[in-house]
């Protein structure tokens, strides 16, 4: 196992806020088609920890690194063609384009303007754009702007951009909020097939659709990392019942969070 | 030395006048997000308010009291500014928040109508104006039953502004047949504000000539910046205001009435230009364009200063004070008159108060290079949605 | 409506009916004076269809669209000014400030080549780099809009102030110039530049809805929608936002030359603040992501200004400050957008 | 048309009016129009363009009424006898909107739709500049009644107010004679201020003053802290500043210097071009007393025309209002073209040109006489602010014949402009 390279790996990183220390030298390292959740009580620094990934913030200290060469000082349009996607906590489409067009800007593999007025969308590309609309359930919506989508059907849609930009990382930003409990299945085995051929890295407050992950744990709490293993270790490991309900509630319960 | 001191008041005697002029800005812009493009003509209200207590000091006081009836001014100003803002706050601004940038046209439109206003404005137009605010105010109660097709429905209430403004219209013409009604109040013309004579001489410090408006406008400057400063920080409304700034919907949550402190964030910020417009006259015309000389200015000022803390709009007041001034009047070559030939050729190129305000919003534009979101930046993860 | 086809038909087509109307019945009915007015119109609608595209496409509201508008003017001034001469004479207010020699810049516009070039490229390249120096550092929303009238401001000063360069406050004139041997302000000429205009309106429309109607312009919409979401995409923004302000600006300066041969001069008032911003109430009353929409609405504001100016000049302020409040709150979409709404129940 | 009264009342009648509501009221008054002017033979159609909106609004106002009541008083008179007919003359009003493209487009809606018979109109040079081509293309007549830089002889304009000799160079020798050699010069940031201050300059060198000093203000800017620190810089003890500010500008500086104590009791002799009773009441005459301007009529001058003149002005536009010199020019302007008129026996524009050298007028500030290079002769008058916002006339230079080409600048010394000339170059030629 340890025979592989980190794909992803986090040295020391801070990040700071007018003196508040939303990240405090967190270390972590994901290996190549891996599938890891990301849990942790609200202000644990979780989505700091994804703006660092994608480049939005720059840390203070520390240093990210992708197959080995750093990220630092790139772009977030560079580091996305790197091969990271991300998709955000709420859902984010394009209102005024239909979700084939919202699709289109995702999968192609053109992004800079004369690409993008001179050079068309190619069949097998059109062909998957199609396929993924079949997929998401969205082929009836097509055409209709994406801004007049109910809420799980926006989530579907962005989870489907992020598979049309095929990147090696994906970053996935609470995927399952606001989704109903067939869905949510749907969504854990969406992602546990794309895992092996992707790495993902799947952030989450609904515990049970972890577990159904069966995936590695990291906890973060207060900008580090707390705890890291499996579920059912991380589960009874006490630090984290304490930061979760303070030291005698059951983990369960966080289910409702 | 005596170069330098006197660079250096002059410098913070224009600084403070932006300071002044954008303090208001800043305020609504930083805690509501809110560019107000209507700022200049709050202004122009505070000094055509100016005008009016001036006159009626003239004519109604004994003339002992005529020399503070500028000190009566300003709470006046504060009123008529801040009352005309929180009009246009809970009929217009209100329905755009979120919408920054129509906001931003939507006040453009106010402001060319404010300054209209002033021109024309006569009893008649006035009693007519009423008129027509009243029934476009009224008119939408009585049409609620009166079911239109869904493309005029949405125009239900610019077709009863537009019949209010016509009846409004009607009115003001019949009325402006009576001469004494027709007469404009202010007209077209620059008005005459005349400082009190304690306030157009000037007093000798160190070798720099200081005068004393210059000076008042400071001391005003500075009253208004700890008045503005302990309302945030320590009364109870400016607490609430600060807590809707930073997070609406959980204020909501908390009982704040997030509405009220709206209107109260735009009273307080057109109050502001209402004082400012008193200080302006002073030192310039008073006229229905008065708003447009100074409006760009202060919009270079909340650029510069970034939206996070009046420290950095006075810091930037300040900075684009004395470099005006010390590229205007060409003092770098006072200062170095040896300076070889090429670069002597290029200051006295900016040494005109045009030419130095194109050198300024150039250091702008180079400096926003550096610090993209000004002085003081807002931090943490509110800033990008 | 839905049983009524040709309704709906009626409906969609009605908006470019009038314009067709407007560029080919009204050249033989309308008195000269009036043409030239519609002429002046119609090429200001160039520039409205640029701030079309970087507004109403795209988010980015620009005050400053006038600086573009006058250079192109200028560019095209310039050459008339010179065009006119013998060799080695000096247009005629050089001799006001003494200036014996014609200055540096002003040489290559004595090539109608160079200035045919200089008109947009000179505009799209100080677009372009005023842009990239902003949108580099995620300048947007109100402070794009703050920074491009402050930019419009200092270009309007170093212009009026410059007499000794450009004459200053008094601008370039060009009704006295000749082109082909005949006077640029003669009925010929204008009704030249007529259709000249027309042509270049329909041009220019063409080239936007090249622009919006594909992916690149899918990526507009987006960047108006989401701009971060698509840097995550990986899409470099700036070079969208930079490319199309340039593009606006290359046409707001065909606009400006077009309107400077029309109305016989090109002065620094191009730059005024407050003629930037009508720019931008024209694409907002004729509606907003139409383009069409911009040319018409720029067309029939100017008419309504020249016509209400001419009888009851002190009201135009109001109208003009009540179509701002209209078009933000009860008709967001512009007129084509509110005429082209579908008839659904709410 | 509207007649000039009904029109001026609609327009603050109907201030804050839709254009709906004024196409209505223009068929309501419409009706009303055919019941008066019953004693005329005919009409004839002048344009009178003028900001009537915008930052010149404040001083063109004024002129505009001035020609309003120069043309009222010539209808009530029996209107212009020409061919034996009286034709009324109808006003069509124009707004210029303090924008100079605008100027140039409704000269051309003017001169295309209404047919006008002459032009009267402008203010700032820059408004002339841009209506010129547009006369000389069209070969059509303006009438500018302002004071002005000179160095400009057109075929197609008359000019009534002051060339630089008939005001600034008179006052610049007032003020060598009488004040002091060293000079600043302060103007407003356009041609006018920029042409004059290169006359006076040029003057200076030659009957021995010094320029210690120039600087130009953006129009509208009121920050002058820095011009202010220059004058004192350049002189520190008192001297001569001459100032061509126009507009807004006047009032920041004239507050501005009262306070930094760059005044007349320090030993400041501040000589204004474009201060006239009206901007001094706008401006507030504490600031300015002490200070002179150099025009061709003041109010206070005392002959019976000029009082006539007074007091039919504020009769017409009430009690409060002043005459100053841009009024006492658009005025006469009128008169005179109604003279040529009638010398010409037409209307027609080209014949007018041709009778017009050589009209007199008997103007409230004297006899005024079109010269043949278009510009007239004036009176030249020093004057002193005083209290009451008045001018105390401190010298009278007598009539002064108009000189268009300028002699103190090389460019145009030895250059004259005669219309009455047969030759193409009337307009520049060598002396």
């Amino acid at each position: 196992m340890t025979a592989l390279k980190p794909l992803l790996e986090l040295r020391d990183v801070s990040v700071s806020f007018d003196g508040f220390w939303a990240l405090k030298e967190l270390n972590l390292s994901l290996r190549p088609g891996e599938l890891r959740a990301v849990i942790g009580p609200n202000g644990a620094g979780k989505t700091t920890f994804l703006d660092v990934i994608t480049g939005k913030l720059k840390p203070q200290r520390g240093d990210v690194f992708f197959r080995g060469s750093s990220l630092l000082g790139k772009s977030e349009n560079q580091i996305a063609r790197l091969g990271i996607g991300r998709k955000f906590q709420t859902p984010r489409v394009y209102q005024n384009l239909s979700p084939r067009r919202n699709l289109e800007l995702a999968i192609s593999g053109q992004s800079t303007p004369l690409q993008l007025l001179f050079g068309g969308l190619d069949g097998a590309a059109r062909d998957r754009v199609q396929h993924l609309l079949a997929v998401v359930g969205l082929e009836e919506q097509a055409h209709r702007l994406a801004g007049g989508l109910s809420h799980g059907q926006k989530q579907w849609l962005e989870i489907a951009m992020l598979v049309a930009q095929d990147p090696d990382l994906l970053l996935v930003d609470e995927p399952v909020a606001g989704l109903s409990d067939a869905e949510t299945e749907r969504t854990a085995d969406l992602l546990k097939r794309l895992a092996g051929e992707h790495t993902v890295l799947v952030i989450e407050h609904d515990m049970e659709f972890i577990r159904n992950l069966q995936a590695p744990v990291t906890v973060l709490h207060e900008g580090h990392v707390l705890c890291e293993g499996p579920m059912e270790q991380v589960q009874n490991d006490p630090r984290v019942i304490e930061v979760y309900l303070g030291s005698d509630a059951d983990l369960e319960t966080m289910e409702d969070h | 030395m005596n170069l330098f001191y006197d660079t250096l008041f002059n410098g913070l005697a224009i600084g403070s006048v932006l300071v002044l002029a954008a303090l208001g800005l800043a305020v609504v812009f930083g805690l509501m997000g809110v560019i107000n493009m209507a700022h200049g003509e709050l202004m122009m209200l505070g000094a055509y308010t100016t005008f009016v207590v001036q006159n009626v000091f003239k004519a109604v006081l004994p003339e002992s009291v005529f020399p503070i009836y500028i000190l009566v001014a300003i709470p006046f100003a504060f009123l008529v500014s801040g009352l005309a803002g929180l009009l246009l706050e809970k009929t217009v601004v209100r329905r755009l928040y979120g919408r920054p940038l129509e906001t931003l046209l939507a006040t453009w439109g106010v402001s060319l109508i404010l300054q209209q206003f002033v021109r024309s404005v006569s009893s008649a137009f006035a009693i007519g104006l009423l008129l027509a605010v009243a029934i476009g105010l009224f008119l939408p109660r009585l049409l609620v039953r009166v079911q239109l097709a869904p493309r005029w429905a949405g125009l239900k209430g610019t077709i009863s502004w537009i019949s209010a403004g016509l009846v409004g219209i009607g009115v003001a013409s019949l009325l402006g047949e009576e001469r004494s009604l027709d007469q404009p109040w202010f007209s077209a013309r620059n008005l005459d504000v005349t400082a009190p004579s304690w306030l157009r001489g000037s007093i000798e410090l160190g070798g720099v000539t200081m005068p004393t408006a210059r000076l008042f406008i400071i001391a005003l400057t500075i009253l208004a910046l700890w008045g503005v400063t302990w309302f945030l920080q320590k009364s109870v409304w400016g607490i609430r205001i600060r807590a809707v700034t930073q997070n609406r919907s959980m204020s909501d949550c908390l009982g704040i009435p997030t509405e009220t402190v709206d209107a109260l964030t735009f009273l307080i910020g057109s109050g502001l230009a209402g004082v400012a417009g008193v200080a302006v006259t002073l030192l310039g015309s008073v006229g229905p364009n008065l708003g447009g000389n100074y409006i760009v200015d202060c919009f270079m000022v909340v650029v510069l200063g970034g939206v996070g803390k009046l420290l950095g709009t006075v810091l930037a007041a300040l900075g684009i004070g004395v470099i005006s001034y010390v590229v205007g009047s060409g003092s770098l070559l006072l200062i170095w008159p040896a300076m070889p030939a090429g670069l002597n050729e290029l200051i006295t190129f900016f040494a005109t108060t045009s030419m130095a305000k194109v050198l300024v919003f150039a250091l702008i534009v180079l400096f926003l290079q550096v610090r993209p979101a000004g002085l003081f930046p807002p931090k943490g993860r509110m800033v990008e949605a | 409506m839905n049983s009524f086809p040709w309704l709906k038909a009626w409906r969609r087509w009605l908006p470019w009916l009038v314009l067709v109307v407007a560029a080919l019945v009204l050249p033989i009915v309308l008195p000269p004076f009036r043409l030239n007015l519609l002429g002046r119109f119609l090429s200001l609608g160039i520039v409205a269809l640029g701030i079309d595209l970087i507004w109403g496409y795209t988010g980015l509201l620009s005050l400053g669209q006038g600086i573009f508008f006058a250079l192109g003017g200028y560019a095209l001034g310039m050459h008339l000014q010179l065009g006119s001469l013998a060799p080695g004479q000096l247009p005629e207010f050089f001799g006001l400030y003494g200036v014996k020699s014609l200055p540096g810049f002003w040489q290559p516009f004595t090539s109608p080549l160079f200035t045919f070039f200089a008109i947009w490229i000179v505009p799209a390249l100080v677009a372009g780099l005023l842009g990239y120096l902003v949108f580099r550092n995620r300048i947007k929303g109100v402070y794009f809009s703050i920074l491009t009238q402050a930019a419009l401001l200092v270009f309007f000063n170093f212009f009026n102030g410059q007499q000794k360069l450009i004459n200053g406050t008094n601008g370039l004139k060009t009704d006295t110039a000749k082109v082909f041997g005949d006077l640029v302000g003669s009925d010929l000429v204008q009704k030249e530049l007529f259709w000249l205009t027309v042509v270049l309106v329909v041009a220019a429309w063409w080239l936007c809805r090249w622009l919006t109607k594909g992916r690149f312009g899918d990526v507009l919409v987006a960047i108006r929608d989401d701009e971060p979401r698509l840097r995550f995409t990986g899409y470099n923004t700036t070079s969208y936002k930079t490319l199309v302000f340039a593009v606006a600006g290359a046409l707001a300066g065909i606009s400006g030359a077009l309107y400077t041969v029309q109305s016989g001069i090109v002065s620094p008032q191009f730059m005024a603040v407050p003629f930037s911003i009508e720019m931008v109430i024209w694409v907002a009353v004729g509606g907003r992501g139409t383009l069409i929409g911009a040319v018409l609405g720029a067309v029939l504001i100017n008419f309504a200004k020249s016509l209400v100016s001419e009888q009851l000049p002190e009201t135009w302020l109001f109208i003009q400050g009540g179509l701002f409040l209209l078009v933000v709150t009860a008709l967001p979409d512009g007129l084509l957008g509110w005429w082209w709404r579908r008839e659904v129940k709410p | 048309m509207l007649s000039a009264p009904l029109q001026k009342t609609s327009f603050r009648l109907l201030s804050g009016a839709t254009a709906l509501a004024a196409s209505l009221s223009l068929v309501a008054c419409g009706g009303e129009k055919k019941s008066e002017g019953g004693a005329f033979d005919g009409e004839v159609k002048v344009g009178i363009l003028h900001s009537r909106s915008g930052t010149m609004a404040i001083s063109e106002n004024t002129v505009a009424e001035a020609e309003l009541m120069a043309i009222d008083e010539i209808n009530k008179a029996g209107g212009v006898l020409v061919d034996g007919k009286h034709l009324k003359i109808v006003p069509v009003e124009e707004d210029g909107a303090s924008d100079w493209p605008t100027f140039a487009e409704k000269s051309k809606k003017l001169i295309d739709q209404d047919k006008v018979a002459v032009v009267f109109g402008g203010w700032t040079s820059a408004s002339r500049k841009a209506m010129l081509p547009v006369y000389e293309a069209k070969d059509h007549f303006l009438y500018y009644p302002i004071q002005y830089e000179g160095q400009e002889c057109s075929k197609n304009i008359f000019y009534s107010g002051a060339t630089p000799n008939q005001q600034a160079e008179p006052a610049v020798q007032w003020l060598l004679k009488n004040k002091g050699k060293d000079f600043f010069l302060v103007g407003s940031d356009y041609v006018y201020p920029r042409t004059a201050n290169t006359i006076m300059k040029e003057q200076l060198k030659a009957e021995g003053g010094k320029v210690v000093g120039e600087d130009y203000l953006p129009l509208g800017n009121t920050e002058v802290a820095p011009i202010i620190a220059k004058i004192k810089q350049a002189l520190p003890k008192g001297g001569v500043i001459v100032n061509t500010l126009n507009g807004d500008s006047n009032v920041a500086f004239f507050k501005q210097m009262k306070a930094a104590g760059i005044t007349p009791a320090n030993g400041y002799s501040i000589m204004s071009f474009s201060i006239a009773e009206e901007e001094i009441a706008a401006i507030g005459p504490e600031y300015l007393e002490g200070t002179y301007a150099a025009w061709n009529f003041f109010q206070s001058l005392d002959t019976p025309a000029s009082k006539k003149f007074t007091a039919d002005f504020k009769a017409k536009y009430g009690e409060k209002r002043v005459t100053s010199d841009p009024a006492e020019a658009a005025y006469a302007m009128v008169y005179l073209w109604a003279k040529g008129a009638e010398k010409a026996n037409s209307v027609d524009d080209n014949k007018v040109r041709d009778a017009l050298v050589g009209v007199s007028f008997d103007a409230p500030e004297g006899k005024v006489t079109v010269e043949p290079n278009h510009h007239i002769s004036k009176l030249v008058l020093i004057g002193e602010v005083q209290k009451d916002g008045m001018f105390k006339i401190l010298e009278n230079k007598g009539i002064v014949k108009p000189i268009a080409w300028n002699q103190f600048v090389p460019e145009t010394k030895g250059y004259s402009c005669d219309w009455t000339q047969k030759r193409p170059d009337a307009g520049k030629f060598k002396m």
